[in-house]
């Protein structure tokens, strides 16, 4: 079949060349997995969280297995803006794909602090801001819970660059939309959906949570069909692209977001399972666009037929 | 590292508790060093979803082989052990530090706890200057000891213990390594595999003793390769408390280096 | 082993025989699963939700699989108060087990009316008040998101009766305590938790939603960890018996639950995979409780270890 | 309606998208009925999660036997592909109401589309007077229709059509099925199972002749047993519109009462 397919999407002023995206978390700094898979062939790679300094995560066990799913709760274990730049960047710039680093913190100015400290560095090529981590005491759900708290902190982050602003959003809330439409009137450029569920995991023998916090984030399969609800009904509120993200492991669940409004896809936990995950899905998103005869895969974003 | 398909080949009951996999990989095989892993799906579909990692438990590279010794324990392992031949399995490996080896001088003692019998075997297949040595290993009972014809061709001494006392010493295998130790060796080098309390127990009669020993930690895993950090252990790092990765800084770490409360 | 274990437990004035009822929905009203299942050996029975009057239910189709869970959107179908009184309370009466009206409603009055209906009904021996079901258009979640609205209701169904009222919540809020404290205060005698999630399915050939409604209610083993978080902080929060509902399918999962601060136990979706479900968990309760030396399940009842 | 475990005897390829099941469950076997279907367990585990329903295609009571006749759709589907003889099945059955029989007097006229074949085959294995009646069946292409053989010995006229035109007539079944009809055929009873799109010409077809016709239809379930409403088909009922259950209200319906937009 001849049909030359045109995978690139575009998220504000961020140009992908397809819309498979490493979600933050579940790839590191991209070296981790690079013995493995061909990085350069990604639509753009979310980094792990960077707060403004180094955290050294919660304690173990941080992870469990759950049906179809598992829990973490890593704590935004990470080596702080500094390692970061001195460690992580030289590798990331290294590669072609948009390197997008997710943000966390505390505080609003810690936030700012690190988006600060990034802004001027090349292979920087936007933010996700991570508002909406159930992992950690102070900051992460707390900014997407109140949308006048989120709006003071997306406008300022707004101010201090003009690379594209990736805002991700918490399952955890009643109703998402609310916060959506104030973080999209601060001025995000795009909006991230969505971040794991709370959830828990008793050793019945121990008596014990199996997690040493309690609680922990639900992500893989098993959320799969809370996250395209919540796609599908932020996609009628806001005109920002949304990028989807809850247990996509195949090209078909990748479809399914975009179908439902998402403008380009992470995928998560699924790297975990077998990190030939990504590329698989680029190559079928291909050959899918050929069978149906799509030019453009963006042609595709939202065409869901419902009513 | 690397992720590849490897063929089932069989698998061996050895009690009611343990089996063998033999798999088929060359690539992995050649590589594979002592106290390392490899992560593999053990089904297609998402239920087990994540990956389980395996030691290294000896490998024949001649033929592009390799074998697990693996514990029953939930659905993963039971879904392993009823594997037939020519059923293809995908792994990524091989993965972690894996043993460092004796310097000359140094005497290694192995300390191995129910499967953690895994890797110290391989570990005593490549310490073939060591026969004579002692390797000790204890099991809550007589049916979940075996290889005992493997061990004795390959000319460890090996000492057993079993809670029930059903065979071998009655009582903890840390007993039999205090005792052993308290006639004192000063060259001893421990390395020791088994469930955290016994090894913390090891940890402290080496630390006792003055003397280096090597822990091969277990701990629940997602990624396996580094990235997600979901495998942290409590360490001295730099110093200070910190945090560690089972699957990528380990699983083989310094007693010293871990912290056991 | 001799060991005499005594499995009964106590939702406010209501006493069951064992903690495992069956699922409002999930197990129909009784009579469907009486060829296969002894219901005499349930702890309890709820029914699928009654409304005021007949409701058809919405169009197919209504249910579809998703990793380790399922979406349905039956809507409420029922024959109403006058056909649950006519064609389906006759059989429940004739059973030994205590039987659990769910009751669903569009308008406060609907709900009032119903219970009103029940109440003078030999053989009615509770309520789950649903207020929490994502298949309808009106009342159902309304009244679960709002603690004005969702104390409104309770003390008015207070009014109206003397037995046990269970008020089953969503986990589509974003903060459950107030509502459940709220619940507690006008009234309940029991909370149960969770109803299931909003989710969503796409049939990438058709472009369509696989449910006819577009999204519909998750549940099954994917949203247990969900559950259990919820049922957990929820039980640290008010002094009422708490029944937890959500992906139960073992006897560990029900112990996990009981540990977590749960009464008693609904099994939903499970009855759908095994009919054999309940009576296999009752009899593993059994086992455990011998095994671990527990003389009364009641004693294991928010016995999770932590901090 | 009996839970049971089946014994699986075997599977037989029969082209590219269909299988043969062939199970042992005495107490099932006896009691099934053309029309009839079970509700079974794919896999231990929660992937599959839900039961999947199969219509009976032939039974043997006499062995305590009956078969399935399987088209690969999904997950499910494939896995049962892969059973091997002596593996176990959960099964709830037999479930519906199965076909009702045609009166004396009246012609029975069969129209499968795909794997509608399968409790259409095993109505007509029940219907020995019907003998040297007509059998429609409709596919896609050749390789989905087998089966000839066994039609042959049950002595019915089977008409075949595919979309391709590789074998029968080129074209949909229900051209076939309007063909005999214009020929009229005043007591004529029409029995179908297929697609949507086709049970719903073939029930225009019977309503313009003024023929009875039974459908019986698919639809995604969770219970099987009737307690769920989860398989609700939009109905005529007591006059007005409604749902009704295709796993206890049917699988097989009136023609008349379905409402097919
Ligand atoms: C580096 C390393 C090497 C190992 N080598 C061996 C070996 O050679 N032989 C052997 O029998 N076992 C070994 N184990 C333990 C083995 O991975 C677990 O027993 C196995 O994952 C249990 O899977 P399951 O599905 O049967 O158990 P389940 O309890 O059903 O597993 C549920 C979840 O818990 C995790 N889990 C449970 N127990 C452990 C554990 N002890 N360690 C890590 N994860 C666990 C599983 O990975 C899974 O995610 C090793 C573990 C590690 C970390
Ligand atoms: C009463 C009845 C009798 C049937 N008899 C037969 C038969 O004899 N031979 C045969 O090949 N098929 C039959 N089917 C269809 C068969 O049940 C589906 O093809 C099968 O469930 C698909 O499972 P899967 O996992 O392979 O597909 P998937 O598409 O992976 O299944 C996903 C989900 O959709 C449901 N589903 C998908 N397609 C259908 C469908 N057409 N009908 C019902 N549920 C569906 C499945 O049950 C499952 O819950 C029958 C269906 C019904 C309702
Ligand atoms: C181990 C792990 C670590 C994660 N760390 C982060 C993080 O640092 N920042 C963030 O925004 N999201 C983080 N997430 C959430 C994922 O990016 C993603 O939103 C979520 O896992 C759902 O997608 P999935 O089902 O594909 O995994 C993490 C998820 C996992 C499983
Ligand atoms: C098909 C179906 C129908 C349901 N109908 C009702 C209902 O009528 N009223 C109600 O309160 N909950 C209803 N529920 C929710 C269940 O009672 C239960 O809260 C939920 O399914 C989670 O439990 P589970 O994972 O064990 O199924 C229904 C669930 C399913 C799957
Ligand atoms: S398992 Fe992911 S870092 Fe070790
Ligand atoms: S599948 Fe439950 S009523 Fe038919």
């Amino acid at each position: 079949m001849g049909l030359k397919v045109d995978l690139s999407v575009s998220l504000g002023s961020l140009k992908l060349r397809n819309p498979v995206l490493a979600a933050s978390g579940c790839f590191g700094f991209g070296d981790e997995y690079s013995p493995l898979v061909d990085l350069n062939l990604l639509g753009g790679l979310i980094t792990k969280a960077v707060s403004l300094n180094p955290t050294p995560g919660n304690p173990p066990p941080r992870v469990v297995e759950t049906p179809c799913g598992m829990l973490n709760s890593i704590g935004l274990a990470n080596p702080g803006l500094k390692g970061f730049l001195r460690e992580k960047l030289p590798f990331l710039r290294s590669l072609t794909v948009p390197i997008i680093v997710n943000v966390a913190g505390g505080r609003l100015w810690e936030y700012v602090e690190v988006v600060k400290g990034l802004d001027k560095e090349d292979g920087v090529d936007g933010y996700e801001i991570n508002i909406s981590c159930p992992n950690v005491e102070k900051g992460g759900m707390e900014f997407s819970s109140d949308p006048k708290i989120a709006f003071k902190l997306v406008s300022s982050l707004r101010k201090v660059t003009s690379k594209p602003l990736i805002v991700k959003l918490s399952p955890n809330l009643g109703n998402i939309v609310p916060v959506a439409k104030v973080v999209e009137e601060a001025g995000a450029d795009a909006l991230s959906l969505i971040n794991t569920l709370i959830g828990m995991a008793i050793d019945v023998r121990t008596k014990r949570p199996i997690l040493a916090r309690g609680t922990g984030g639900l992500s893989g399969p098993a959320i799969k069909p809370v996250a395209l609800a919540l796609v599908w009904k932020v996609a009628q509120a806001v005109e920002i692209p949304i990028v989807g993200v809850g247990g996509i492991f195949t090209s078909e669940d990748a479809i399914e977001f975009i179908l439902a409004g998402s403008t380009a896809v992470q995928v998560g936990t699924a790297n975990f399972v077998d990190p030939q995950t990504m590329p698989k899905i680029i190559e079928e998103l291909r050959d899918y666009c050929v069978q149906e005869k799509i030019k453009r895969i963006s042609d595709l974003i939202g065409g869901l037929e419902y009513g | 590292m690397i992720q590849t398909k490897a063929l089932v080949l069989g698998t061996q009951r050895l009690g009611p508790l343990f089996y063998r996999l033999k798999l088929k990989a060359p690539s992995i095989s050649s590589l594979a060093q002592p106290g390392q892993f490899v992560h593999l799906k053990v089904d297609e579909g998402y239920d087990p979803l994540l990956r389980r990692p395996f030691s290294f438990h000896h490998t024949d590279p001649s033929q592009g082989c390799f074998d697990l010794l693996i514990k029953l324990r939930g659905k993963g392992t039971r879904l392993l052990s009823q594997k037939s031949p020519g059923e293809e399995l995908d792994l990524i490996g091989p993965l972690g530090n894996g043993f460092p080896l004796p310097h000359s001088g140094q005497s290694p003692v192995l300390v191995a706890g129910g499967a953690g019998i895994a890797p110290l075997f391989m570990l005593a297949e490549r310490l073939t200057s060591a026969r004579g040595n002692l390797f000790f290993w204890g099991a809550k009972r007589k049916e979940e000891i075996f290889l005992r014809d493997e061990f004795s061709s390959l000319g460890w001494r090996l000492e057993i213990s079993t809670e029930d006392g059903s065979i071998g010493y009655r009582g903890l295998v840390t007993d039999l390594l205090q005792a052993y130790l308290s006639k004192a060796k000063d060259n001893c080098l421990i390395y020791t595999c088994g469930p955290w309390g016994m090894l913390k127990e090891v940890a402290r009669l080496s630390g006792q003793n003055h003397l280096p020993c090597w822990v091969s930690l277990e701990g629940n895993m997602a990624c396996g390769v580094g990235a997600c950090w979901g495998c942290a252990v409590r360490c001295k790092v730099e110093g200070k408390l910190g945090y560690r990765r089972i699957c990528k800084d380990g699983p083989v770490f310094s007693a010293e280096e871990v912290i056991w409360d």
